[in-house]
């Protein structure tokens, strides 16, 4: 489904990301961990085509996709989210997710200008589906709240809503349960495992160690922008590079 | 409800505005003349002193009677800012809003688009504009200049000016606008009928209106070494600014300011010595007739500043267009023009004054006034020539 | 028409003289938008109030050359602070507001000039008359105390900014209001100076070049249109950014002049203008 | 009953007018040319862009259609769709590069394109140099030159009504709506992470923003019957500016409330000159700081709910991007 292949990343003198390697198949959870810093967004960007990579290649249902923008990943079914939960703030909840439709409606301009009844009928259909979207997230209620004035857990919840609308195949959760409360994080999870992962492969990014042995197929940790550990959960915590990379070496 | 408070608010904006009601009448009928001026921003001297003008000869004029009815003037202004958009606002208010049927309008460069309208309302036009036959034309026979007329003052004067200085290179330093472009095209032949005479027309450029460093464009023209340059129209501020920086430039010639009017203390104090030997048409250095000093002193004492340059002639031009009213008995604009392009008028603040360009603009529409010239030495206007202005 | 290197020397130090002169006038801008990302469209009528205030204090209240330095300052400092705290603060955050609230401002003081100020042109009279002549060059002496001020102007607002802990503070909430706020850097005070300092900057411009250039209200429109070219040009928020664009486009207004003539040279700084936003959209020096 | 009472408006716009007199349609026609071009303005202020030449595209429809009709003979009902279509031109080459900036940086390129245009216009004859361009003439109809007042006032009626009605329309439609999806730098990066093309979106926008000032600048001109580089100048575009502010980015109905109360209210402080910018000045700031959302958010007109009957809400819609 995705391969990462000797991806490096440079800004100026720093290099982000060191020849990074690893592949995700077809309906994975996969969890790409480290500590801040490590490079964990930055590869998200190059995969979601919001980043170029200096080198290497990004692999998706075998084709190379590498540099593409991040308009025409999700046109191929790459949906993403954002660290700062980025939101279309100042409409509501309902429109939010109606944004995230628009790949699927043709734009049919000359349609819209006359608003014919076809045009209006699929504009009703675009609705229903995005309150379809709400409701799968369990957030329905909040359909006509300014999506600014959410609280945190709903907005998260909103951005998920918001990614899915497009049916991805391939989604980039960064940090889901990042600023939630245990329960809230521990509903996100059992949402993302169960209902999110039948539809389309998972990668998510999160440092949170819980969550990572709890749900996830597979952790990749990164450090420094390389790859230092690609393998079931329950081995992180016995690896002893990850260990020095999360606890820092212990000085003698 | 709430709904309609909108859609309502548009509808009744526009309704007030769609039938603005006409302005109340006073004792004695009004006879309304427009001043379509800039009263503010950079040129509202101008402005002011037309209205002025007009006001003082209101004054003088009081009531008089056409067709046995009595009528009083009433000067309108208009702001125009001297953009020619909001000329085009100002002459549609003033004949279609106010009925106003005659006025003064001030600029050759807002002429062009309200020239269509004066042909087609017959409004009487005392244009204070230089420029030439663009306005002045047997197309538009209700349009009069009432100050001299860029060729009619390069016809009559840079000949005089270049012998009477010895000059031979004359250079041209005027506004980037319709009156620079013009004016240059004026000096241009005038100064080829002196070629016999080893005089040449050396260097030519254009300053952006308003432009406060005339550095760049001196520096080509002065290294030409011309021994006159002429500055066309350029308003006070700049001509006092283009002295001054001429000077410093190494250039001791003399400049010659054709159709502007220029306030010789402002000079003074912008450029200082540097603005002597500035040589300006139509300034008097000394009053031509008793009612010049008069009307100086009557602007002095009613608005406590000294009258600019434009009062006289408007002054002038509007009690001639009165007296041309009660003769003819008949406020028709086509009448009254034809009645005033064919008559003269004694008691211009100038002096005798009739109409010309018959041959020159194809109808007599271009007053033709004794036109002055003052040179500017320490800061007071000196005299330096008077000629009679006839103009064919 | 032949040109010799004598008139391409006066053309350059003219330019030089008059490029140093849009620096001065400029900086006030810059260092606004620099530190509260507002383009201060008021900035020309700032300028232009500089000049006024050098004409009333010298001309008519007769005032000493210190005493008239000292009125303008504190006037514009006032002024300064009061504009941000009654308008640019209110609007934090609200760019599409702010530059148009700062046209609003600019609109009010330039009518309230105009009708303020009469129909006669007038003038500060200069401290320097006379031309000082270089190697054949000639240079008025009132402009080279203008560029002079520019001079030490600019090299103060560099202390100011490089050398100082409120200047480190000004640049902290350049880069990241929220941050600065969190390590302790008063925002509000420090924006408030910066643009006191701004408005100061204006004031000043305006009375140094009053003399050179005669003063009427609509000065100011001249020199905000001359100040965006030329913080396109240097690069929006760029100090140094703005000192090379002033004097490139000072001597590319003289020395082209020189050459091709003042109307040609006029157009030629635009097409300049162009080039420099499609190859540099930030400017020389600016970050986008 | 939003419906009924927009019909009432524009019967009265369509009926009224004979009764007028010339100078009542004078304003009327000033009224209405500075709405279209408010209007076309706020296609992309709603969208976080702010523009300070909007006038260079103005002129450049004016400026195309004078030249067409003066040196080519052709008829002004061409011109005018010819003045529109070359705006629209320039805005698409120009928009492609501009665009990709944000916030100062567009609005900064926009004001240098119009003076590079103005500056064109004066330095060359064939432009009509700085005297401009005169005797511009009115378009005919069945053989007859529309020069009443009332005629062309039925001109520049019809145009308008069109444009207000697309540009209307356009607002609901999808594309209309995405717009608003790229107002602030953040955003714009999540729309383009669900497959909308950020810049196609933009350069569209800009594109039919510019072709309605170039259509309205053309009818313009043919109303004045001159163009020169003084009519279409940086006032223009800093009034047009002032007009959308006024009146609220937040609906489709403020740029229009703002234009007609503003230039109404030019129109009666004629002769005041300077007073009049004052006014301008003094109701632009009390709006900004103390509303706002503009006029328009008097009006509560705008109520919430689904896409039909929807708009942006009035507040925070323009904290732009810095």
């Amino acid at each position: 489904m995705l391969e990462i292949r000797g991806i490096t990343k440079q800004f100026g003198g720093l290099l982000a990301l060191k020849d990074v390697h690893f592949t995700v198949a077809q309906g994975e959870l996969v969890a790409l961990v480290g500590p801040n810093g490590a490079g964990k967004s930055t590869l998200f960007n190059v995969i979601a085509g919001a980043l170029p990579p200096t080198r290497g290649h990004v692999i998706f249902n075998g084709r190379d996709v590498t540099g593409r923008s991040s308009h025409d990943l999700a046109r191929l079914g790459v949906a993403r989210t954002f660290q700062q939960t980025t939101l279309f703030g100042e409409q509501t909840a309902l429109e939010n997710v109606l944004h995230g439709l628009q790949r699927h409606a043709r734009p049919r301009l000359v349609a819209g200008l006359l608003a014919t009844p076809a045009y209006r009928q699929e504009q009703r259909d675009l609705e229903r589906r995005a309150l379809g979207g709400l409701e799968f997230l369990g957030i329905a209620s909040y359909r006509d709240a300014i999506a600014a004035d959410l609280p945190l857990g709903i907005q998260k919840l909103l951005t998920v809503a918001i990614a899915l609308a497009t049916e991805p195949v391939l989604l980039l959760l960064d940090e889901p349960a990042a600023g939630l409360s245990q329960d809230e994080a521990t509903r996100m999870m059992n949402l993302v495992a169960s209902d999110i992962r039948r539809r389309c492969t998972v990668v998510i990014v999160e440092h949170n160690m819980r969550i990572v042995a709890g749900w996830c197929d597979r952790a990749v940790v990164l450090q420094f922008g390389q790859t230092i550990y690609d393998g079931a959960p329950q081995g992180l915590t016995r690896d002893q590079r990850v260990v020095d990379a999360y606890l820092g070496v212990a000085e003698l | 409800m709430r709904r309609s408070m909108l859609a309502f608010s548009v509808l009744l904006t526009l309704t007030v505005g769609l039938a603005a009601a006409p302005t109340g009448a006073h004792a004695q009928k009004p006879f309304k003349i427009g001043a379509i001026v800039p009263v503010s921003g950079p040129a509202a001297a101008f402005g002011l002193g037309v209205q002025r003008g007009l006001e003082l000869a209101a004054e003088d004029v009081g009531v008089f009677t056409v067709a046995g009815e009595k009528y009083k003037v009433d000067v309108v202004t208009y702001d125009t800012v001297y953009a020619p958009d909001k000329t085009v606002a100002a002459i549609n208010r003033a004949v279609y809003n106010d009925g106003v049927k005659y006025g003064v309008i001030i600029g050759a460069g807002v002429h062009p688009p309200i020239l269509p309208i004066i042909r087609e309302t017959g409004f009487l036009d005392f244009a204070f504009a230089a420029a030439g036959r663009q306005i002045t034309n047997p197309e538009n026979p209700t349009a009069f200049r009432i100050m001299a007329s860029s060729d009619q003052l390069y016809q009559t004067y840079t000949v005089e000016i270049a012998q009477k200085l010895g000059a031979k290179r004359i250079a041209f330093l005027g506004p980037n606008d319709e009156l620079g472009k013009n004016d240059a095209k004026a000096i241009k032949t005038e100064v080829d009928k002196m070629k016999a005479k080893g005089v040449s027309f050396v260097a030519e450029e254009y300053y952006e209106r308003g432009a406060r460093d005339f550095g760049p464009a001196l520096l080509r023209l002065i290294a030409q070494k011309p021994d006159i340059i002429d500055t066309d129209g350029s308003p006070t501020g700049s001509i006092a600014l283009i002295a001054k920086q001429a000077r410093e430039l190494g250039y001791n010639g003399h400049f010659v300011n054709s159709t502007a009017v220029l306030e010789a203390k402002a000079i003074s104090d912008i450029a200082g010595k540097a603005g002597d030997n500035i040589i300006a048409l139509r300034i008097w250095a000394n009053p031509p007739t008793k009612l010049y000093t008069e009307l100086a002193e009557r602007h002095q004492k009613k608005w406590g500043e000294a009258a600019p340059g434009t009062l006289w002639e408007t002054y002038g031009a509007a009690r001639w267009l009165i007296d041309t009213i009660v003769k003819v008995s008949t406020f028709d604009t086509k009448k009254v023009a034809d009645a005033l392009g064919n008559s003269s008028y004694a008691s211009h603040p100038f002096g005798p004054a009739s109409w010309g360009g018959e041959k020159a603009y194809g109808i007599k529409r271009q007053i033709v006034i004794p036109i002055p010239a003052a040179i500017l030495k320490n800061g007071k206007w000196e005299p330096f020539d008077v000629r009679s202005g006839k103009f064919e | 028409m032949e040109v010799y290197p004598h008139l391409l020397a006066q053309g350059l130090a003219i330019g030089v003289l008059t490029g140093i002169l849009y620096v001065l006038v400029a900086l006030g801008l810059t260092l606004i938008y620099g530190i509260l990302h507002i383009v201060n469209f008021a900035h020309g009528e700032i300028y232009m109030l500089g000049a006024m205030g050098a004409f009333y204090c010298l001309v008519v209240f007769k005032l000493p050359f210190a005493a008239t330095l000292a009125v303008i300052l504190v006037a514009s400092l006032l002024l300064g602070l009061v504009v941000e705290r009654l308008v640019f603060r209110s609007l934090r955050g609200q760019w599409l507001q702010l530059v148009v609230a700062s046209v609003g401002i600019s609109l009010i003081i330039q009518s309230l000039g105009w009708i303020a100020f009469g129909i006669q042109e007038k003038n500060v009279p200069s401290f320097f008359t006379g031309v000082v002549s270089v190697l054949g060059v000639r240079l008025p002496k009132e402009r080279l105390l203008a560029a002079a001020v520019g001079v030490v102007l600019v090299a103060l607002l560099y202390v100011l900014v490089y050398r100082t802990k409120t200047g480190l503070a000004m640049r902290a909430i350049e880069e990241d209001e929220e941050t600065a706020r969190m390590l302790g850097v008063d925002a509000d005070r420090v924006a408030a100076l910066a643009c006191a300092v701004g408005f100061v900057l204006a004031a000043l411009a305006g009375a140094f070049v009053a003399p050179i250039y005669s003063l009427n209200p609509g000065m100011g429109l001249e020199a905000i249109l001359m100040s965006f070219l030329i913080i396109i040009v240097g690069g929006l928020g760029s100090i140094t950014g703005t000192v090379l664009a002033g004097l490139l486009v000072g001597v590319l207004q003289s020395v082209g002049a020189v050459l091709l003539g003042a109307e040609i040279a006029y157009g030629l700084v635009f097409v300049v203008m162009i080039v420099v936003l499609i190859v540099r959209p930030a400017g020389l020096l600016g970050r986008a | 009953m939003k419906r009924g009472l927009l019909a009432l408006v524009v019967a009265a716009l369509v009926i009224l007018p004979p009764f007028g007199q010339p100078y009542v349609l004078h304003v009327a026609i000033v009224v209405l040319v500075n709405v279209v071009y408010a209007q076309a303005l706020y296609v992309i202020m709603r969208m976080g862009y702010l523009s300070f030449g909007h006038a260079g595209y103005i002129a450049l429809g004016g400026y195309a259609s004078a030249l067409l009709a003066t040196k080519l003979a052709v008829s002004p009902w061409v011109g005018f769709l010819a003045g529109g279509a070359l705006a629209a031109v320039f805005a698409w080459a120009l928009g492609a590069v501009t665009l990709k900036l944000r916030g100062i940086y567009f609005s900064l390129s926009v004001f240098a394109f119009a003076e590079v245009v103005n500056a064109v216009f004066r330095a060359f004859e064939f432009f009509g140099g700085p005297a401009g361009i005169a005797a511009v003439p009115r378009p005919a109809l069945f053989g007859a030159r529309l020069n009443t007042h009332l005629q062309f006032y039925y001109v520049v009626l019809v145009v308008a009504l069109v444009s207000l009605v697309f540009l209307y329309r356009l607002q609901w439609t999808r594309f209309g709506f995405t717009l608003l999806a790229l107002r602030t730098r953040e955003t714009e990066a999540l729309a383009e992470s669900l497959g909308i093309n950020a810049a196609r979106h933009k350069t569209f926008a800009f594109v039919v923003s510019c072709f309605f000032c170039g259509l309205m600048g053309a009818v313009h001109v043919h109303y004045l019957r001159f163009v020169s580089p003084f009519v279409f100048t940086f006032f223009l575009s800093t009034d047009l500016m002032v007009y959308v502010m006024v009146g609220g980015l937040g609906s489709y109905w403020g740029p229009i409330l703002g234009t007609v109360l503003l230039t109404g209210l030019g129109e009666q402080l004629f002769a005041a000159g300077y007073y009049k910018s004052l006014v301008y000045a003094v109701v632009l700031l009390i709006v900004i700081l103390a509303l706002p959302g503009g006029l328009i958010s008097l009006s509560r007109l705008i109520g919430r709910g689904g896409l039909r009957g929807r708009a942006a809400p009035v507040d925070a819609i323009a904290a732009g991007e810095r």
